[in-house]
């Protein structure tokens, strides 16, 4: 059926190679195509390899490879110091952390879901980090990563998981959108603000120009909200960065079902730029994206990046991914896992001592507890939040609303505790 | 417009236009966007000389799709714009639906007011033009259903001018409907009477033999029709809706508690309709009130039909005057 | 499924599975698609096993877009297929509006007759399973509004074993609701029993007391209820609406023209909705009849809230009861 | 503002080739590109210069210039012999006819509304001549030409725009689906027939195999529905064939407002062929067509073609174009007159006698008569058909509401007949 190693099931014509499915994790090739989309610098051998649509990765940007390595990119090469390797490093390893108590704590009836972050620590570092504080980011439902490095906590996630809030942040201070759980409505919203930037004149400087960064999967890459975002965009030469996690699936849905070619092809259609790069890269998605916000600062918005990655885990606690995918599939991509090739290389190259690694540890640790102490103590809504802050202006059809309801509520001696959030998808 | 006293003749699509213009001027975060509301002014000239007052960068043509249309425009929103979209005709707005159920509606309840949607979808609603198919519909019982929506239905050159400024003005999501086939009538404006709140239902008519709700295209139909009813010595009395959610019903109770009867005027399918909700309302609340049932004059459970039928299906002066005989007989 | 005259216990999940493995076997043109229907079996297994009996080209795992899945549904329509897609949750049946209120539901009107349109969109709705925003909503009236459609909605495993394979068998549109809380229920299916007509409501208790409509999810929750009120010697008659449209209140009528009261359960928002509907039909068809006016209980007109909310938000027994002793109070 | 000479009021970065606006009317240029998307036979120079998106047309397909000079094509090159082209002429001229008609009968007050095809002649008949019996083809609202080369008259069409149906015709028996005027939705109900085609084993065989063809234009490019229509035509490998009549306007919004390139470039980023044809070339439309046909029904569609054409008249008899465009951007189009470079060929080549110009005009006055007569005495609906084949099944609901509404409306002695339709856009 639908594994990614076989032929999609309805294949595409033999003799027609764009037809071919993709199998794009990240492997080192000649460092090609990508750079074909925004600059002439590239032989006709490349143009033609970049358009050859079969996927086989010739086309993905990296520079940290799964063992370690770090390999140079002509277009997307990176300055970076030891420290802020390791601070990567560190918020990997933190968000996996609260990631892993998160699933936890579902499984202990402490959130009704939760959608898992494994495996797209780097994607969602690396983009999070290239954000500027005056940058703007929309997110999808999986984010947890990007949330991190824009300062919402994790706690600040659990409402939604817990059935207590649909979000708990403020989007405008903390520059973080709330997460959209209708499929690539975001991708909208996010063109909508980044247009906004552009009229108030916040693009032309480098450093200080504003710039939007949306986040959308490859799922959603079918809706036709994303692609609706992708012509507003261009038309109106929007500062966005339309980032796709590409983590192979959509809950059982291999990119097979939404794409006989890899993603990033698509801006190109729109005529706007599309790179793909290795996700589980830290520091070719950090260079990449930083790249793509600048341009969007400048205004040559809008970008499309496709970060190729992997979703470890299960769609959300409520899904069964043994019933779609086979075990093997995740054990090789565990070879290719964001954090360890960071680790290796930076005992590889010393650029770090064990106690920094213990440290981690640590802190790691010490979240976690956190997390749950504050998850297992969060107060429960009263029948009021119904009514909460439905309409900016005064409805007094709702406000009776209330104080019927309340009243009814108050009628009640003994009434139970609402009960625990159940299992959904 | 010019702001003295003098009253001047304006049309409904005048009055909105204008509208448009005074609140443009008076918040320079107020933006119009949609298709072919630039330059072309608007299938209905409704933004005629906006984008040659105001520029491009307030008045924007944007690609084909109503959903880009309203999912951009709440993007728009967050950032601190109160775009005004033009839906070019009701059959068109369905693509954007998801956009204002799941996202224009909710951002304020999900965020618990931390973002805020000031965005007014402008949608020409309703039949009578003779026009092909998705050109004469009448959808506002999808919005009135829809809790996070404000709906508003104008009927007049003189509510339109005001309601348009009052829906720009109001800090959440109003999805504002336009009478598309009373576009051309007229009516004198005299800026010196300040305007009801926009959330008010209106006693346009008092009567003692009976009360008739409409709003939109058919308010004029009903007055029509209590004009023809005085000469049998029927007096209606007549209460535009204006506001469709929230529902402002209490003139209408009060109305009812003393008429005794109720006849209600729309030309959507009456099915599950916003004027079933008034009928439901009224039922309950007037219950020992009531003379007769309360009926409803409604287009037919069909979906629009071509234009040579329109005439037939559109609720016209005399099935409001036969549904006021039938509401009479009990 | 035997089809022995044994009964057996099965679960409205159950029902619907085995309804459409029987519709599949009858009729090779029935296809399922919709997102996660083929190896996943839906994330609710209700096409569990379906593609491993009857092969990708039958049950197809679409692409992930709801308008793609109505719209290329129309298409297999049109060449002789007989779709029966998935929404995956309620909340996401909004990008397919268009799709389901401008093309499905008038190609045959559109047509005269030249186009079938035997499509079924399968949609779980309802909440009470602490779910996340857009995955616990009721939104049925937009549907009940909309002409060309028919919509119905189960709420036990034997009607859902039949009504699937019937509204899979009718030649127009079907919107078909599943109550999600319920889908593990259990009931006793004895394939020896004859199903009623799909377009008709059901009369499911009898009492003199009252009489309590409901539909879907709500139909156990008012059950229960008169299971209670019967300790107090309160007889209530309920009806399970099954067709939300056309609506089969015929049975509603004569039970009312019996108790004189009625109660209108729904976990909808009740404004403009096709409770509004049926309350609105009663009173004016009951006129005389009614001794009380038509009480509803439904959800609140506000977003469906946060999951630990929803306890409060849905009618429950109590509030059932509690309706039951206002309307008793006149 | 939008004219289409000047650059998009939100013009691209200056630095960013693929930013700038696309000015791709009909021109001869070298022959390339096109073939890019389909097979290797290129040089890197051509790839190169397909990528470069300026839309200068060096893409487009050409086989009869301007000035009616037969030119070839490397890739789709057209065996025809000049009875055939006289018969495409013949169909170009009354179809044209038939049009000025129809836009007469509206000034007349005969129909409420037209959308003239003026202009489009060549796009749609060489289109719909590729169409072989077995084929389907799902309309907009503007394919006259195309129900011409169905077998639907004319006078089938007049009931639409006079308000008396929508839609007269049998769609299965004439191969040629309703008018869709929500714009992009036929784009879905095409690509889930052409599904249907597969699913029912129509495809593989070149002469009998089974394909559909899908009309749209340049603004309905962005509508959501067409890109799920790619998506879903690309992941089942639907015979279906995108035939984009890019006409440079959608109602006043010029090719800018939808997007920065030619619209054929958005196939590639599907992973499916792309091509641009010269729309206003009827012999070009007809060649590419059919080979995206044959393509399809030998399995190895979706096949995306846009037709550069011009809308000469306004976008429909409600519309005033004077508003939003120079008068000499028609000027120039004229210059390119799809029926007038046919007709030059045939003159200059000898391939056609005056007596069988003669011939064409009186048919084309005979047509137009008999369309005029048709139509004025076309009778209108009763009040019943408000009710009529809503539902397949019985529906007692209806019967009643007719008989109430059939009986209230017999107590009217003297009923004013129908209005007549009014104006509309
Ligand atoms: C409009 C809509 N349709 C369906 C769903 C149900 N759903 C939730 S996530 C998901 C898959 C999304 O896949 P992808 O975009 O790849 O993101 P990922 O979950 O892999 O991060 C689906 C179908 C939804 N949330 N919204
Ligand atoms: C969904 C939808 N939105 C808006 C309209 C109004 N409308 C009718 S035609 C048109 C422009 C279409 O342009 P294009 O796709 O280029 O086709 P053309 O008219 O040029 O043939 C618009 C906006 C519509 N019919 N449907
Ligand atoms: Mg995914
Ligand atoms: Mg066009």
């Amino acid at each position: 059926m639908h594994f990614r190693k076989r032929a999609p099931s309805h294949s595409a014509p033999a003799d027609n190679s764009v037809g071919s499915p993709i199998v794009d994790g990240p492997t080192v090739g000649p460092i090609i195509g990508a750079a074909m989309e925004i600059d002439g610098q590239h032989t006709p051998q490349q143009v033609i390899a970049g358009l050859r649509a079969t996927g086989e990765g010739e086309d993905l940007v990296q520079l940290l490879t799964p063992e370690g390595q770090r390999v140079s990119h002509p277009q997307f090469d990176l300055e970076i110091s030891p420290a802020e390797i390791r601070e990567l490093y560190r918020d990997m390893v933190l968000v996996r952390r609260a990631d892993r108590e998160a699933n936890a704590l579902q499984r202990q009836g402490q959130l009704g879901l939760w959608a898992p972050l494994l495996g797209q620590e780097a994607a969602q570092i690396g983009a999070g980090r290239a954000l500027a504080p005056q940058d703007m980011a929309f997110p999808s439902y999986r984010e947890h990563g990007v949330a991190w490095c824009r300062g919402v906590d994790p706690t600040e996630l659990f409402g939604i998981f817990r059935g207590i809030d649909q979000g708990s942040w403020d989007p405008i201070a903390t520059g973080f959108g709330l997460y959209a759980i209708v499929v690539g409505s975001q991708c909208l919203h996010a063109t909508g603000y980044a247009m906004g930037q552009r009229l108030d004149g916040k693009i032309g400087n480098a450093e200080t120009g504003e710039a939007t960064l949306c986040f959308f999967g490859d799922g959603a890459s079918s809706q036709g909200d994303v692609h609706e975002g992708f012509v507003w965009a261009a038309v109106y030469d929007a500062p966005v960065v339309f980032f796709c996690q590409n983590n192979q699936w959509a809950i059982s849905a291999p990119l097979d079902r939404q794409s006989r070619v890899p993603l990033y092809r698509r801006a190109r259609g729109y005529g706007f730029p599309g790179v793909q790069v290795d996700g589980n890269d830290v520091l070719a998605t950090l260079a990449v994206t930083r790249w793509a916000l600048r341009e969007c600062r400048t205004g040559n918005g809008p970008v499309l990046i496709e970060a190729c990655t992997y979703r470890m885990d299960a769609h959300t606690t409520s899904d069964d991914p043994t019933r779609y995918r086979l075990a093997d599939e995740l054990e090789e991509w565990k070879l290719k896992d964001p954090l360890e090739r960071v680790r290796v290389h930076l005992v590889r190259e010393g650029l770090a001592e064990q106690e920094f690694f213990n440290g981690v540890a640590t802190e790691a640790e010490e979240l976690a507890v956190r997390l749950r102490n504050y998850c297992t103590s969060m107060p429960a809504p009263g029948p009021e939040r119904i009514f909460s802050k439905i309409y900016a202006e005064p409805s007094p059809s709702l406000d009776s609303a209330r104080a019927e309801h309340l009243a009814y509520h108050a009628s009640f001696a003994d009434r139970e505790p609402g009960s625990e959030p159940g299992s959904e998808h | 417009m010019a702001t003295t006293g003098e009253p001047q003749m304006i049309t409904l699509a005048k009055g909105i236009n204008q509208g448009l213009r005074a609140a443009m001027d008076a918040d320079s975060k107020v933006i119009v966007m949609g298709e072919d509301v630039g330059r072309l002014g608007g299938v209905f000239r409704i933004t005629d000389g906006l984008q040659k007052d105001f520029g491009e960068q307030r008045v924007l043509d944007t690609p084909l799709g109503e959903s880009g249309i309203i999912g951009t425009a709440v993007g728009l929103a967050v950032r601190g714009y109160r775009p005004v979209c033009e839906i070019q005709f009701d059959g068109f707005v369905y693509p954007a639906f998801d956009q204002i159920v799941t996202q224009l509606a909710r951002l304020h309840y999900r965020s618990q007011g931390k973002l805020r949607m000031p965005v007014v979808v402008r949608i020409p609603h309703g039949g009578g033009i003779g026009a092909v198919e998705h050109h004469s519909e009448s959808p506002e019982s999808y919005f009135a259903h829809t809790p996070g929506l404000r709906v508003v239905a104008c009927s007049n050159p003189v509510d339109a001018y005001w309601m348009i400024q009052q829906a720009i003005a109001c800090d959440d999501p109003v999805i504002f409907f336009e009478p598309k086939r009373r576009y051309w009538e007229k009516a004198s404006l005299d800026l010196s009477v300040a305007p009801p709140p926009l959330f008010r239902s209106r006693l346009l008519r008092s009567g003692g033999t009976a009360t008739v709700v409409a709003y939109g295209p058919t308010v004029r139909t009903v007055l029509d029709a209590a004009t023809v009813a005085e000469r049998d010595g029927q007096q209606l009395e007549v209460i535009d809706l204006r506001t469709l959610s929230p529902l402002d019903l209490a003139p209408v109770f009060d109305s009812v508690r003393r008429t005794g009867r109720l006849i209600c005027v729309s030309e959507a399918p009456g099915e599950a309709s916003l004027i079933a909700e008034v009928a439901a309302r009224v039922s309950q609340e007037c219950f020992y009130s009531l003379e007769a049932p309360v009926l409803r004059v409604t287009g037919f459970d069909t979906p629009y039909p071509p234009a040579k039928c329109e005439e037939d299906y559109l609720p016209d002066l005399d099935r409001v005057l036969d549904a006021l005989d039938r509401v009479l007989a009990y």
